[in-house]
C-alpha cells in the first residue's frame, strides 16, 4: 500500500513537472538521454553491441548460418529478430516466452532494418533457392530505464555493423563484412499533457504509456512506425512528431557513424 | 519479380479501383445469439466476425482491476482463411495485432464504468486479404456498439499505401505485397467528426509529404466507412423495434 | 449468485416442462432445429460450410496439401480433423488450445467420416509411399446454443462435398472435386428423465450433460457412437436411440443432397 | 493387405479363443504403498498399473467444488509400451479416453459426500495391446475399491470387435487394426447384476442388429471379468486380515 | 492442519531415533532395503527392468531405433535418458512435462553409464556419420518411498543388460544383445545431524533433503557425483560417503551379475 | 579425435597457465539500476551479469511461504553466447544448474527474516565457456551482497578438471570437451576460511584419492576467487561513499 502511494506522489510530481515545461531529470523535451556504445564485446557473435541510453542497457548480438531460402525470395538472406525481457532487466519483467511487450518491440526494430533495406540481403545468398545466410538478431534487455525500443533500435544496427560473416566456419568461402548500407534509427517520444518528451526515462512512463516510435532511414525518409499504448493521438502532435525524430535521428546517427 | 507486375494502369488498380476507392463493404451488425454484441465484416475478400462479452467477471479472478474493466481482445485467424493453412493459435504478428488494437478501442470504451469487470473482444478472421486489421477493428467497433459497451465515440480503420509513387486507399492483396509502404490507421470519431488518431503503424518507406497526404486519405476513407458502420447499427436497432 | 439461482429457476422450468413431454421450444421430442447449409463461402479454402442449427453455427473449412503418407497406408491420402471452441462462439470456451471437449468432438466427427469411408482415400495418391493428399478439415465454433456437434459433422461432410482438390496450385495436374461416396449423418440426444431429445438445445444440456451420438451412414449402417456424460445409460434407451438417430439421418442426409 | 491376414479359422481366433472367450487376465489390488488405493492389471499382453489418491484437498484450490468431490482421470502411456517409442506427454487420443473413462466411473462415485475434495485416479500403462482403454477403467475400478471410495457399484469394461463379418470379444492387437469394427463397453453392475452403461464408443460400421448382439456378448465377458475383480478385492483383504 | 501437525511430530520421531544412532524401520546407517530386480516384463521394450528397494518401485524400459548422430561423434550411438515422476507414484508428484527433480534425476542417472562407458557405443555405428543407433531409457516411477534415485539408476542398467538390439525389425541385420562393458552403480545418502544415512526411506527425507549421489564403476572409480538439497557438506562427511558408497556399490553390483 | 590434442605440454596449459592457475577474472558490483543487487562478472571467456532482487513480495501469491523467504535462481543463457545459436528459453541442463545453484546460495541466505518474501536471482550468460556454472556463482554471490541480503558467509565456486591425468584448476574449454572429468565446487567461506560444501557436482571417471585432491586444488582456487569478490564489493562501497 505505502508502495503504491509512493508511486502516486512520484507520478504527480513528474506531471507536475512536465506541465511546468520541465523533466525530472533536467532534460529538455527534445533531449535525449546520454548514449553510449560499444560493439565486439561478445566474440562468439558474429556481432554484438552494448547501448546504453541514459541508465537504459542493451545487448545484442547477432549470430549466423546457413538456412534455406524463402520461396519467394529464393535468392534473399533473411533477418530473424527476437527480443528478451529478461527478468535480470526490471522488476516488473518475468520469465518466459516473449509476451505482447517483447513480441512488439521486435517486430518494430526489425521493420526498421527491413524496409529502410539497411542490409543488402542479395549479397546474403549462397545458392539461389537452395541456401542463404541467416541473420538471428537477439535482443537481450539488461536494465531497463525508459526507451528500450529505441536502444533496442540503436543495438541491432551497431551489432548489424559490427558483423562478420561467418563463410569460413561453414566452408563456403572467405568470411566478409556484413554489407550495411543504410542507419535506420528509431525515436521514441512520450506524448503527454499535449507534450512531446523525446526518449523517455521510466519515471515518465509511469504517467502515461502513450508512445510513438518513428524510425528514419539515412535520407530522412520515414520507414516504420509505432503508436504504442492506449491513447488517443491528436493529428498535430503526430506531425510534430515527425519533424522531431528526423531531426533526433540525425544526430544518433553520426554517432553510430563512428562505431 | 515485383517490376513486372504492373498495379497501376491508367490512373487504375487491378480491381478497377481508383486511388481512393475503398473496396466493397458489407456490415452486419447483432448476428450472433452467444455475445453480447456481434458483428459480421466484409472488406474485399475479408470475411470476419467479431463478438464482444461484457462487461463480465473477470477470469481468472486475479486479473480483476479494483478501479476500471480491463479490455482484451484477441485477432486470430481459422487456419483455412489464408492459401497455406495456418497452424492454428496465436503467432507473432496476431499477438502484435491484438495489442495495438486493443489500445485503440480502450482509448475510447468508458472503462472506469466497471470496475472489476472484463470486456472480451474476440474476432476471427474467416478469409483473410489485405488490411484484415483494419477489418477487424471495424467490426470490433459495431460489436462494442451492439453491446452496448459505453465509448466516447467510434472507431473506424482503414490502411493506405504506397504503390508505384501513388498512394491508395485501402490495398488490397497484390499492393500489399509488392507496395512501397502499408499504413494502416484508426480513428477516433464522434459526432461524425474525426478526432485523432487511435491506431497508427507503419512499414516501407514514405517522405514525410507523403506521410501526410497519407492521413488525408485514410480519413476521407474512413468517413465511408463510418457511415456504414452506422447503417449497420442503425438496422439492427430498427429490426429489434419491428420485432418487439 | 443471482445469475446462479436464475440458472437454477431456468433448469426446473426446462426439467418440469420435459416432466410435461414438452421441450422449452416448442419442438417435439423427435424434432430437430432448422437446417441451414451453405457452402463455398469461403473462396480461400479448398471446400468449405457454414451450418445453421437453430441458433447454432459453425463453418467448417478444408485445406489440402500433398505430404507424406502413412507407413502403413503408403497408397492413401489423409485426413486431418481439427476443432476450435473458439472464445467467440460461447461465454464459456476460453482461448488455447484445444481442450477436451474441443478434442472429443474432432474425433467423433473424424471417425463418422473415416469409418463410412465418405472419402476414397486411395484416389488421393499421387505417388506410393511417397506423397499423397492431406485434407485438413478445420471446424470452427462460430456461436454454440447447444449440439455442436452434430452441426460441426454435418459442417464437415458438406464442405468436404464442396472440396476441390487443389492439383493445379501444386503442378500435380489438373483440379478434381473431391471424391466422395457416403454422407456419414451424427444424430446426437440428450438422455434425461428417461427420455431421448434428439437435437438438444443449450437451455435442455444445462439439466445435464448427458449425450449420445449416433453416426450412421447412407445404408443406415452404424459407423460411429460416442456416449458423452457422466451419467449411466439404459440399454433400452440406447436401443431406441439407435432407431431414432437412423430415421433423423435419413432426414437430415436429404439435405445434404440438395448442397 | 488386410485381406491376406485371416482372423479367424475354424472358428478360432489367431490365438486360439473362440469368439466368445476373454484373453487371460490378472488383477492384483493393492501394491503400491503411496496411493490410497491401487491396482496392477494384466489382460492380454496389456499391463496396467491404476493408483487413487482421494478423497484429499484439491490442488489447485479453484477447482474445488463447494457441493461434490471433483474426479479426475488420467489415462497415460509409457514411452516404452508400444513398438514405436512414443512421446512422453498426454496426446488427442490420451484426452478423449481420460474424459470418457472418467465420466464412466463418476457416474456411480458418490462425490456429494465429499464436498471440496477430488479424488484422483491415475492409470499408466506399462505395456499396450488392444483394448488398453478397458484394461485401465477395470484396475481404476478395483484401485477405487481398494482405496474406499464409496460407489453405487463397480465398472467393469471390455470391448467387443466385428471381424471377418464375426463379432469376437476382448480383441487383440490384429483383431483391432485390420477388424471391422471396435466396441468398447463399460457396465454398472450392482449386487453381481449388469445395470446399464457406463461407458460407451463405437467406430467401424454395424449393423443395428450386430450392435444388439455386441451388447450381449459384451455382457457375459464383463460378467467373466467382474468376477476376478471381486476376487482381487477378496483376496487383498483377506491378505491384511491375515496380517493383522 | 492436523496433518501438518502429524508431520510435525513424524519428523521429531525421525530425528529423534538418529540422534539415538537409530533409524525407523531398524535398518543400520550403513544398510540399504531390500532389492529385488525383475527383467524382461514389457516384452514389447528392448529391454526392461523393474526394480524394488524396499517400498519403491521404479520400472525402466529401453526402446531402440536408428538415427542420425551426433557431428561431434559420427561413430557412436546415442543414449537419451528421460524420467517422469507420474503422479501415480507420489501424493506430491503432479501431471505435466518433467519439473526439475524429474530432470536431474535424469541426468544423474545418465551421467553414471555415459561415464562408466557402460555402453560400448562404437558398436552402435550402423554407417558412420549417417546412422547410428539411439538408445531411450525411459524411466517410471511407480511409487516413491524414497531413494528414486538409485532404483532408476539400478534398473537403467539392469534393463540395458537385459536389452536386445532390434536390428531386424529395423532390416539392418540380426538382432544382437546390447554391448554392456560396466556396471555402474549409484549410492545415495542421507547427510542428517552429522550422520550418513544409506538408502534413505520417505520418513528419513521429511526431516531434510541433504542428499549426496555417488556413482562408481567396477573398478571402484567415481563416475559421477550430485550433491542435491539446499545444505551445507562438511568435508569430511564427503569422504566418509565416499568410501561408504564405493563398499555399498560392490554390494549391489553383486545382485546386478545375477541378473 | 582426441588424441590428437595435446592439453598440456611441459607442464602448461593450451593458455600457458600452469595447472594451479586460474583464468583472468573481473568482477564489478552493482553495475545496474533496476536491481536490489548486482554483479557483471568474467572468468576467462566466460561474461556474465547478475541480478538481485529482493526481498519483495512472492509473485503469484500462493508460492509464498509463511515462515521464510523463498529463493528462485534463474541460470540463462543468450542465444548468442555460444558458437551455434541457442534457442531461447530453459533446457534441461539450465534447469539442473539452476536448481544446485539456488541451493548452494539457499544454504546461507538468512530465509527465515523474510518470510512470505521471495529472493530472485537472475543470472544470464552473455558469452559462455567452460565453467559459466561457477562464473554465475561467483557473479550471484556479489550481487547478494550488493543486494544487502544477509547471508551466514559468502559463495564462492570454482571447478577442477582431470586433464591427461593432471588435475587442473578452473578448465576451459577445451579441457572441459576433452579431458577426463570435471568437478565444479562451491565452498562456503566465512570470516575469510573455506568451511564447507555447498555445491558438488561430477562427472568422468577419477579414483578416491584424485578426488581428495580435486577438492585441495579447488581450495585453493576459491580462496583467490573469494578476494576478487571482497575487492569488487569493497570498491562499489568506496565508491558509493565518495559519492555521497
Amino acid at each position: 500500500m505505502n508502495d503504491d502511494i509512493l508511486a502516486e506522489v512520484r507520478r504527480d510530481y513528474v506531471l507536475s513537472k512536465i506541465r511546468d515545461g520541465e523533466r525530472v531529470d533536467g532534460r529538455k523535451f527534445d533531449e535525449m538521454r546520454k548514449i553510449e556504445i560499444q560493439t565486439g564485446i561478445i566474440e562468439k557473435a558474429e556481432g554484438s553491441a552494448l547501448v546504453k541510453l541514459g541508465n537504459t542497457q542493451v545487448l545484442v548480438g547477432v549470430k549466423m548460418q546457413p538456412g534455406e531460402p524463402f520461396p519467394d525470395a529464393p535468392d534473399k538472406g533473411i533477418i530473424i529478430t527476437n527480443a528478451e525481457l529478461v527478468p535480470l532487466a526490471s522488476p516488473t519483467f518475468e520469465p518466459g516466452p516473449p509476451d505482447e511487450n517483447a513480441i512488439e518491440l521486435a517486430r518494430v526494430v526489425d521493420r526498421g532494418i527491413r524496409e529502410s533495406e539497411a542490409v543488402d540481403l542479395e549479397k546474403l545468398c549462397i545458392e539461389e533457392g537452395e541456401k542463404v545466410w541467416l541473420i538471428f538478431i537477439d535482443i537481450w534487455a539488461l536494465d531497463d530505464d525508459g526507451n528500450l525500443l529505441d536502444a533496442s533500435a540503436l543495438g541491432a544496427i551497431a551489432a548489424l555493423l559490427n558483423t562478420i560473416v561467418p563463410a569460413e566456419r561453414f566452408e563456403i568461402g572467405d568470411d566478409f563484412p556484413l554489407p550495411v548500407r543504410d542507419l535506420p534509427v528509431a525515436i521514441t517520444s512520450l506524448i503527454v499533457e499535449n507534450r512531446i518528451l523525446v526518449d523517455p526515462i521510466k519515471d515518465e512512463t509511469s504517467v502515461a504509456k502513450n508512445f510513438l516510435t518513428i524510425t528514419t532511414d539515412s535520407e530522412d525518409n520515414i520507414v516504420a512506425i509505432q503508436k504504442s499504448g492506449s491513447y488517443l493521438l491528436p493529428e498535430e502532435k503526430f506531425y510534430e512528431a515527425i519533424e522531431l525524430s528526423i531531426r533526433k535521428a540525425r544526430e544518433v546517427r553520426k554517432l553510430l557513424a563512428e562505431v | 519479380m515485383q517490376e513486372e507486375v504492373k498495379l497501376i494502369v491508367d490512373g487504375r488498380r487491378l480491381d478497377g479501383r481508383l486511388p481512393d476507392e475503398l473496396r466493397p463493404i458489407k456490415i452486419e451488425a447483432g448476428v450472433l445469439k452467444n455475445a453480447d454484441g456481434s458483428c459480421y465484416l466484409e472488406m474485399g475478400k475479408n470475411k470476419v466476425m467479431a463478438a464482444v462479452y461484457g462487461p463480465r467477471k473477470v477470469q481468472p479472478k486475479h486479473l480483476a482491476d479494483p478501479t476500471q474493466a480491463i479490455v482484451r481482445y484477441r485477432y486470430n485467424m481459422a487456419p483455412f482463411s489464408v492459401e497455406e493453412r495456418k497452424r492454428p493459435g496465436p503467432d507473432r504478428r496476431s499477438v502484435e495485432i491484438s495489442k495495438v488494437s486493443r489500445e485503440a478501442l480502450e482509448s475510447i470504451i468508458m472503462k472506469e464504468l466497471f470496475p472489476r469487470s472484463s470486456i472480451d473482444i474476440f474476432v476471427e478472421v474467416l478469409q483473410a486479404d489485405a488490411g484484415s486489421r483494419t477489418a477487424c477493428l471495424n467490426a470490433a467497433s459495431v460489436a462494442l456498439v451492439d453491446a452496448g459497451i459505453p465509448m466516447k465515440g467510434i472507431i473506424t480503420s482503414v490502411a493506405v499505401a504506397k504503390v508505384e509513387g501513388v498512394l491508395v486507399l485501402d490495398p488490397m492483396k497484390e499492393e500489399d505485397n509488392y507496395g512501397e509502404a502499408d499504413i494502416p490507421f484508426a480513428f477516433f470519431i464522434r459526432n461524425g467528426k474525426i478526432e485523432s488518431i487511435a491506431l497508427l503503424q507503419m512499414d516501407g518507406r514514405v517522405s514525410k509529404e507523403e506521410l501526410l497526404q497519407a492521413v488525408e486519405l485514410a480519413k476521407k476513407g474512413a468517413m465511408e466507412i463510418y457511415k456504414l458502420q452506422r447503417e449497420a447499427i442503425m438496422k439492427k436497432y430498427k429490426v429489434e423495434e419491428v420485432e418487439e
